[in-house]
């Protein structure tokens, strides 16, 4: 089988599998959760032989494995849809493949397969748990198997994206995703907070999807195709480049990059569209997991790095690329510093790391970007499972001690170091490489190298603020890792929470090696100085692009930033926490901060009950009903009214009574007046025709003989 | 088979008709003998069309199948049929619509025999408009296709069927009042009805020359906007529309169904059959004006349709904003007829008129569905009823998405399309659409959120009105609809390639 | 065709009367049988008269009959039938006997349907009418269609007075009978001058109108008496502004009498001033054509306006049949081949049509006692039959596509179209009004429920109406899907028409 | 010989006589009696005509004998209505015979 066509068949499986469990499928769970894990394990299997392929393979940049057919007939020409693996895609194929088979596999767990049903659960809501010889225990999901439908759909969204050689399947995938993360988010709709949530997630990103398409067909009208490799040819993208587009003096490049970045802001919850992010955590925590770290987020970014070539041509577009990524790091970070809920420390950080990958791409920081995505893939990813089995070891004290306590605030945890070791570990270790712990963390050397970019290319601003986020960074993972692990517990559900299911830890562990190991293979050159290897990171992803970027030259300032902020910030956060016991001890509960800057306020004053407002009665209320309707309304009474006024002032008076009747009139009045001459005498009669012959003879006389 | 392939068309067109009448003779009074004889007669011209579809040459541009009887030689008119690209997708849609539609109505009971024969003379009149190649002959079916709608609504509406009915009828007569007059100038000036002969007679009037003692451009621009009217008040155009939210308000379900699903194509298939062969050049002299009504409709329709605390109501507006971009697409391909623009977006007009005639049609259906078991469309009155009817459930959010252009199913294919052709000639507009666009996500998932999520309201959960599950019938009858928004998001070039092929002749 | 049969369809009723006046009153059933046996063989033979003549080889005039009467004073029997008269014959046929059938009349003492008052003498003359009206449709002989169309006239004075609507009835017969009386003199005295100048012209003193029609009348003679001969004649039509005896009559005549008088009497008057007025003074047409227009432009949306807003059944419907006529009125005022094809086919069209609405008028009144429409309601339950009828007739009469109302105003609006198109538009209009009042009273009547004090008095209509509706309503589908079974016909009598009009050709 | 005028004035005098009492006798026996002498008037008339006249025609004559035909029946009946009247009415005054007034 050629590589082209195992490319075409990799997305398949899972969809097949949304099919089947959807249709056949859904009263079984066994059959559906091993459906959805199979097909996920046949994915993994073909992405990895295709990863295999892809490094065997000479020069894969200049030519990649590729298959295109037609799709849409336009006019004379066709739109072709086709599949692409160059060294990016494979990269990003690579880490999606694992991450999506190892949260399949937790997600079995999570979802407590095995356990007896519950006493009241019903679909839509979580499960309350079972009562099991006098304990409560967890119980399962009721609504099992649709949840692995839905996160095989979400995979096939995201391998179609990552496969896919051009935009409009890119954007195919990236919708699907995008209703995926509804369903999910909205997993438990009988929740009103998560049914709000997906559907502010669905808003949020749409808005930016809508500037994303509209990008794509300005592209798509300019050059005439949507595939990567025939826009990334020169004079396509001269031609771009010198188009002026008449908005913001931006060129065609510029303004079709800003579109598209337009959408990568919403799909990777950045600065002002981060907003849906947090909210995202009311799904279940693989969901999450698969949101943050796996897939959707990363596709956002994926797709700025994909469309590089094209948005770095204009450098007005690439300001405002790194202001927002830069900026969003600063700002979500600070958000983090002052949040309880495990998970939403979690989401924060993510839109912080996401920030820092943007930043990277903003200052041409090609391959630190790519890099920092697949790195934060890995370890987010395991972090999200972590907390998730954190939790889920939380809920089975809850249930165990019936004392409700909220299974996911921090305050109520504490001391699981000892009851759940693994999790505690592979957590560590996931912490440890998102604040870049030096050296051993796959985390470091992603971040480092962004840090030294930004050095090294002077972009000052963006190096500090990206260090400061950095320190902010390895400071709330440590708030984070000492409120949950270590002291004593801080309630009885974290006395009585014990390890999870291995079905969840497995993962964990498994994430955990890479979280450690791949960072290995992206070790600068000449770091400190020393003589190694070149990066196969660079060289390899590097070669993706045409004009493949430079490594900076090892630095010194930039290497003891990170060392001091990860240390530090490490540090900083253990002292801190170290013996804080409740959220009144807690210094950083400042309101801004726990409040979010207070932006869901701010755009529900300004942007959502203004539309529901205009809607309603502008649109409805005025235009439709009171105007267009008012004035049809006028037609009906006109009509009316005309004809009653031709009946009763016209036909009525004139027609019938004055010609009509009025004639007959006339006749009887003149036959009662003129009867008086009738004497009944015979003599007068004879004298009056006698006087009338006589008249009527004159005349005669006179007209005609005269 | 001979005379079948010969006079397919024909066939198709009045095997409806005949049924109806047979019906009329039956003597039986058991409704379900009529149901099943009207289902079964619809099936008829379904197969047939298919055939048509199968022996197609999507290779030749022009008319095919065509057909020539005499009808009134008097004033020149004869009953000439044929079809091409755009047409041959319309003739699916209604003979496919018009089954699904009978077998949505099963559950009607007053008077079913009526009901049945006016679908069936419906479905005559609404082919016979997608057909004719004869101005009369068109305008003939064009009036006829009102009539049994007419009634459908008026005798099995719901509370304010009377208004809406009269509505309904008075405004797309007086709209088409002007096309009446439009096709008797025409005769009269040509002397012939026939399409291909008037348009290219028609076109080649010297401009500066005089008519009814009015230079020739100010009576075609007078004839043209007679036209546009009377086609804007069936699309519906913005401000045209407000007939459209009442009448498929007040419809019986399957009056809904084929109401949103195929009249409202008539409208837009007269502007790409009609306005734009017929006055190029005011097309494009009005296309600004076009496609700000256009416009128009997708934004208001869009708002207003977010506005709406009736489900029903609430679907009927989204039509309002699906056919505006309908009417973009046409605006553009007015404005750039002749480029690659032009033949993108209309092609993706003319999809989407299928697409919304699949998603609409489906969506009122699900509607009916629901309203049949709850006797409300009020949505507060809903809430959390996906785990009481998870199938229904499914069904309706794979309807919705399809509705909102989820990419993958067949909205997203026409309305990318549209957007791509409309773009280069009238970018603000689009970018503007755009936002449409953005809000027809927001009353989608209004309708879903209040009708399947949040908390379940426990006064469908039991006692007299527990709510059931579809039944086989129901889901029969979106199962085509569903395989075919599947089928044209995944694969769209089975039907572009027929309609590319006439498009690229055509404008 | 060596068999009379024109004069046989046109004295058969006139025989019939007699025999009926024969027979002792209180033998009702025997009068009525005869009155059907007679309206049903006239109706056999008026459509054989009209396959006869659409299966010839249809020109010019056929079925000829010819008899001295007066020679000295050139004065004889003329029958024969052209294609405009021969569906006109037809017409009078299908009238005469659906409207034998509406007042057949059973002695069910509360339905009060039909005539039960002395039907002997109101079949009697209603045959007298019938037997005018086909005398004027055949006859060749000027001074014979005079003769017959007085004839036509004068029943329809006792009919009314005797049998009609006991509020208005004497009001209404007198004034329908003054107005078309004044009418018929005004038009005789053209004919008189006609006779007389067309004697000097050609030496030979006739009445036979072919001769007339190579008279060779001056210019300013026609340009002279085209007006009082046309109008004349025209008041019977019903034209605008002598319109209004119609309504009133309609309203009081009997069902049967205003299914006659609207359904073919009107049709008289319009026939006679094409006959007479057009294709006698065809200079004096062409001077006039203007004003007729004029009238008729008026007529037609003015009609429809007042119908609009009448509660009265038989008002909407007499004011509709002026809309109707005024149409008729336009397309013989174009003198072009689309107008008066068209007004040759609305004259046959709305005859059956409004015979059927008065029929079913006549029919709800039986039963209800009341014509007013917010009065009624819900009839489609009680007599699903006649609310089909009904909504028939009215898709007929506004016009939709698919039926005879159609195929006729068509080629009106065309022709109009080629004389004066600012009418044509203005006219249009009245489409929308009559489909709008059409449609509300059809929901009022028939669909609205219905008042409880006529619940239970409503019983359905016999089969002998059913047999009534079902043959009016068949004309105007058959007509209005093939219009081939008339059009041609039509058209050759248009086609002669056009020839008397422009010599030269156009 | 005497010139036809002479016979044509007595005949207009002898008819202005006639008319004269018709018109003025109150009498219905002397208006009977006035027509008659109006009716003579115009035998004269006919009379000297033919004399004038082309003597071969008859006509004159014929005509002549004619009125004195209606004469005598005009006086029959004239008479009995007068007595008829008398024998009701009393009067033979024609001013008093006014039934046909209004």
């Amino acid at each position: 089988m050629s590589t082209e066509l195992l490319i075409w068949l990799i997305p398949l499986p899972p969809l097949l599998a949304f099919f089947l469990i959807v249709l056949f499928t859904n009263r079984n769970k066994a059959l559906s959760h091993s459906i959805a894990i199979g097909a996920a394990f046949l994915s993994w299997l073909g992405a990895m032989i295709v990863f295999v392929d892809a490094l065997a393979k000479k020069d894969l940049g200049l030519n990649p494995f590729t298959s295109s057919i037609p799709w849409l007939p336009t006019g004379d020409t066709w739109l072709k849809i086709g599949v692409l693996i160059d060294p990016l895609s494979a990269t990003v194929l690579f880490f999606v493949a694992w991450i999506v088979l190892m949260i399949f596999i937790y997600s079995v767990g999570y979802h407590n397969f095995g356990q007896p049903a519950g006493d009241h659960d019903h679909a839509g809501l979580p499960p309350h748990g079972a009562t099991d010889d006098g304990h409560t225990v967890p119980s399962i999901e009721p609504m099992y198997s649709r949840f692995f439908a839905f996160i095989s759909l979400f995979a096939f969204g995201m391998l179609t994206l990552v496969v896919s050689d051009n935009l409009l399947t890119l954007f195919v995938g990236w919708e699907i995703m995008g209703l995926c993360s509804y369903l999910l988010i909205g997993f438990w709709y009988g929740k009103e907070s998560a049914r709000d949530a997906a559907i502010k997630a669905f808003m949020t990103t749409r808005i930016g999807d809508v500037f994303m398409l509209l990008g794509i067909v300005f592209l798509y009208s300019v050059t005439g195709t949507l595939s990567f490799r025939e826009i990334f040819t020169q004079q396509i993208l001269h031609t771009l480049a010198v188009i002026p587009s008449g908005v913001f003096g931006l060129s065609a490049a510029g303004l079709i990059g800003l579109l598209l970045f337009i959408g990568t802001i919403g799909k990777s919850a950045q600065f002002p569209l981060h907003v849906w992010l947090p909210d995202a955590m009311e799904g279940p925590t693989p969901v999450s997991a698969m949101i943050h770290a796996a897939t959707m987020v990363s596709a956002g970014v994926y797709a700025v790095i994909r469309m590089f070539p094209l948005i770095s041509l204009d450098e007005k577009t690439m300001a405002i690329v790194a202001f927002i990524g830069a900026f969003s790091a600063l700002f979500a970070a600070t958000i983090a510093v002052a949040q309880n809920d495990i998970k939403r420390v979690l989401a924060y950080s993510t839109i912080s790391q996401l920030g820092f990958m943007i930043a990277a791409l903003g200052i041409h920081a090609y391959v630190a970007a790519a890099f920092h995505l697949v790195t934060h893939a890995f370890f987010k990813a395991l972090l999200f499972l972590g907390s998730g089995s954190v939790i889920h070891g939380m809920e089975y004290g809850v249930l165990h001690t019936n004392k409700h306590v909220d299974p996911q605030d921090m305050f109520n945890m504490g001391g699981l170091r000892t009851k759940m070791p693994i999790t505690f570990w592979t957590f560590l270790i996931g912490g440890f490489a998102l604040s870049g712990f030096p050296l051993i963390t796959a985390g470091f050397w992603s971040k480092d190298e962004i840090l030294a970019e930004a050095f090294g290319n002077g972009h000052v601003i963006v190096f500090v603020t990206l260090a400061f986020a950095a320190f902010l960074t390895a400071f709330y993972t440590m708030r984070q890792i000492t409120l949950t692990f270590f002291g004593e517990a801080r309630s009885d559900a974290a006395e009585r929470a014990q390890e999870t299911h291995w079905t969840m830890t497995t993962p964990l562990i498994v994430l955990s090696v890479f979280a450690v190991a791949f960072g290995w293979v992206g070790i600068p050159e000449d770091f400190l100085g020393l003589h190694l290897s070149p990066s196969w990171f660079h060289e390899f992803v590097g070669s993706t692009l045409a004009a493949r970027p430079e490594a900076v030259p090892f630095n010194w300032i930039a290497l003891v930033t990170s060392l001091i902020v990860a240390l530090g910030g490490l540090g900083l956060g253990y002292l801190v926490y170290r013996n804080v016991q409740t959220a009144e001890q807690d210094k950083l509960q400042i309101g801004v901060l726990k409040n979010k800057w207070y932006f869901d306020e701010i755009y529900d004053f300004l942007f959502v009950k203004p539309a529901y407002w205009f809607a309603e009665n502008i649109v409805y209320k005025f235009i439709d009903q009171g105007v267009i309707n008012g004035i049809l309304h006028i037609v009906g009474p006109a009509t009316q009214g005309l004809g009653s006024f031709v009946r009763n002032y016209f036909d009525l008076p004139v027609i019938n009574r004055f010609f009509g009747d009025g004639s007959a009139g006339v006749t009887w009045w003149s036959g009662k007046n003129l009867r008086s001459i009738q004497t009944g005498r015979i003599q007068q009669y004879l004298i009056l025709s006698l006087i009338l012959l006589f008249v009527v003879g004159g005349l005669l006389y006179y007209f005609l003989l005269a | 088979m001979n005379f079948v392939s010969s006079h397919i068309l024909s066939q198709i067109l009045f095997v409806p008709t005949i049924a109806a009448v047979v019906m009329l003779a039956l003597p039986s009074r058991n409704a379900q003998v009529y149901r099943w004889f009207a289902l079964i007669a619809s099936l008829v011209p379904l197969v047939l069309a298919v055939i048509l579809w199968t022996n197609f040459d999507s290779n030749k541009s022009g008319f095919q199948f065509e057909e020539n009887y005499v009808w009134y030689e008097a004033i020149h008119s004869s009953l000439h049929l044929g079809v091409d690209g755009i047409s041959l997708p319309m003739v699916l849609l209604t003979t496919l619509l018009t089954p699904l539609a009978i077998l949505a109505s099963f559950t009607v009971s007053d008077r079913v025999k009526v009901y049945m024969m006016l679908f069936l003379f419906l479905e005559t009149g609404m082919l016979g408009v997608f057909m004719s190649l004869d101005l009369l002959i068109f305008f003939v079916f064009w009036e006829i296709g009102l009539v049994p709608m007419y009634f459908l609504i008026n005798q099995w509406g719901s509370a304010n069927r009377n208004y809406a009915s009269l509505k309904f009828m008075i405004y797309t007569m007086g709209g088409s009042l002007g096309l009446l007059l439009g096709i008797q100038m025409l005769g009269v000036l040509f002397g012939t009805y026939d399409l291909v002969a008037l348009s290219s007679r028609w076109n080649s009037l010297d401009p500066g020359s005089v008519l009814l003692g009015m230079p020739v451009y100010t009576v075609k621009a007078i004839a043209f906007w007679a036209f546009v009217i009377a086609f804007a008040i069936k699309v519906p155009v913005w401000p045209f529309h407000t007939w459209l939210p009442d009448a498929h308000t007040e419809a019986p379900t399957g009056g809904s169904m084929i109401l949103a699903g195929v009249l409202l194509k008539l409208g837009a298939y007269g502007f790409l059959r009609l306005v734009l062969p017929f006055y190029p050049d005011e097309a494009k002299a009005f296309a600004g004006a076009l496609a700000f009504l256009a416009v128009a409709a997708i934004v208001f329709g869009a708002f207003a349709s977010f506005a709406q605390s009736d489900f029903k109501r609430l679907v009927a507006y989204s039509s309002v904003n699906h056919m505006g971009f309908v009417i973009l697409g046409i605006a553009a391909a007015a404005l750039a007829s002749g480029t690659t623009d032009a033949h993108i977006a209309m092609n993706g007009v003319v999809l989407q008129m299928f697409n919304h005639g699949l998603s609409a049609a489906g969506m009122f259906f699900l509607v009916g569905v629901i309203y049949e078991r709850t006797h409300t469309r009020n949505l507060d009155e809903f809430g959390g009823l996906f785990p009481l009817v998870p199938i229904y459930g499914s069904i309706l959010i794979f309807t919705s998405m399809a509705s909102l252009g989820l990419p993958g199913l067949n909205g997203f294919v026409s309305e990318f399309l549209v957007v791509r052709g409309s773009y280069p000639v009238l970018t603000i507009y689009t970018a503007i659409s755009m936002l449409g666009l953005l809000f027809t996500g927001a009353y989608i998932l209004k309708g879903i959120k209040s009708v399947l999520h949040g908390p379940l309201n426990e006064h469908w959960a039991h006692g007299e009105h527990t709510l059931t599950e579809m039944n086989a019938r129901e889901i029969f009858v979106m199962i085509p609809l569903m395989a075919l928004m599947l089928a044209i998001g995944i694969w769209p070039a089975w039907i572009l390639d027929v309609i590319n092929k006439a498009v690229v002749a055509l404008f | 065709m060596n068999f009379p049969i024109l004069s046989i369809i046109t004295f058969l009723p006139i025989v019939a009367a007699v025999i009926m006046l024969m027979v002792p009153a209180q033998r009702k059933n025997e009068v009525r049988a005869i009155a059907l046996g007679t309206a049903v063989i006239d109706l056999v033979l008026s459509a054989w008269v009209y396959i006869g003549y659409l299966r010839g080889n249809m020109i010019g005039y056929q079925f000829i009959e010819h008899y001295n009467w007066l020679p000295a004073l050139g004065i004889s029997l003329y029958f024969g039938v052209d294609g405009i008269s021969a569906p006109l014959v037809l017409l009078t046929g299908i009238v005469m006997f659906t409207g034998v059938l509406i007042s057949w009349g059973d002695d069910d003492p509360h339905i009060m349907a039909g005539i039960q008052d002395r039907p002997r003498e109101f079949f009697a003359f209603l045959f007298i009418l019938a037997w005018g009206v086909f005398g004027v449709f055949v006859s060749l002989d000027l001074f014979m269609l005079f003769f017959f169309y007085e004839i036509a006239v004068f029943p329809m004075y006792l009919l009314i007075a005797i049998w009609g609507w006991a509020q208005t009835r004497e009001y209404a017969a007198m004034k329908l009978t003054l107005y078309l009386f004044i009418g018929s003199v005004v038009s005789l005295v053209g004919v008189l001058a006609m006779y007389w100048v067309a004697g000097q012209n050609t030496g030979i003193y006739t009445f036979d109108m072919l001769q007339m029609e190579k008279a060779g009348f001056s210019p300013i003679f026609q340009y002279i008496w085209f007006l009082p001969v046309f109008l004349g004649f025209a008041v019977l039509g019903g034209i605008w502004p002598f319109h209004n005896w119609s309504p009133d009559g309609h309203v009081a005549a009997p069902t049967a009498v205003s299914m006659f008088h609207a359904g073919v009497l009107m049709k008289l008057g319009a026939f006679a001033a094409l006959r007479v007025g057009i294709m006698l003074l065809p200079e004096g047409a062409k001077q006039w054509s203007w004003l007729i227009m004029l009238f008729a432009g008026v007529a037609v949306v003015y009609g429809a306006y007042i119908a609009f807003v009448q509660t009265d059944m038989k008002y909407m419907i007499g004011f509709s049949s002026v809309s109707h006529m005024g149409l008729v009125m336009l397309g013989l005022s174009t003198l072009n081949h689309d107008g008066l094809l068209g007004a040759g086919v609305q004259m046959f069209s709305h005859g059956v049509m409004t015979a059927l609405f008065f029929a079913v008028a006549g029919m709800i009144y039986d039963r209800a006692h009341t014509r007013q429409i917010p009065e009624l309601g819900g009839m489609s339950k009680a007599m699903p039959f006649a609310a089909l009828g009904f909504i028939i007739g009215g898709l007929v009469s506004m016009g939709m596509p698919g039926f005879s109302g159609f195929v006729a105003e068509f080629p009106i609006f065309m022709g109009v179209w080629r004389v004066q198109w600012l009418v044509a538009v203005i006219a249009s209009i009245s489409i929308i009004i009559t489909a709008a009042y059409i449609l509300l009273v059809i929901r009022r009547v028939f669909f609205n429920p219905m008042p409880e004090k006529l619940e239970g008095h409503i019983v359905d209509v016999t089969v002998l109406d059913k047999v009534a509706i079902g043959t009016l309503c068949f004309f105007m589908i058959l007509i209005g899907i093939i219009p081939s079974v008339m059009v041609p016909m039509m058209e050759t009598g248009v086609k002669y028409i056009l020839n008397i009009l422009y010599p030269g050709g156009i | 010989m005497i010139p036809l005028s002479w016979y044509l004035i007595l005949a207009a005098a002898l008819f202005s006589i006639g008319l004269f009492g018709a018109l003025s006798r109150r009498n219905a026996v002397a208006i009977l009696l006035g027509i008659e002498l109006m009716l003579n008037a115009v035998n004269i008339n006919l009379v000297a005509f033919w004399r004038y006249g082309d003597v071969t025609a008859m006509a004159g004559q014929v005509f002549a004998i004619i009125v004195f035909a209606v004469a005598a029946a005009e006086v029959a009946v004239g008479l009995a209505l007068v007595i008829s009247v008398y024998r009701r009415r009393n009067t033979v005054i024609a001013d008093e015979l006014d039934l046909l007034k209004w």
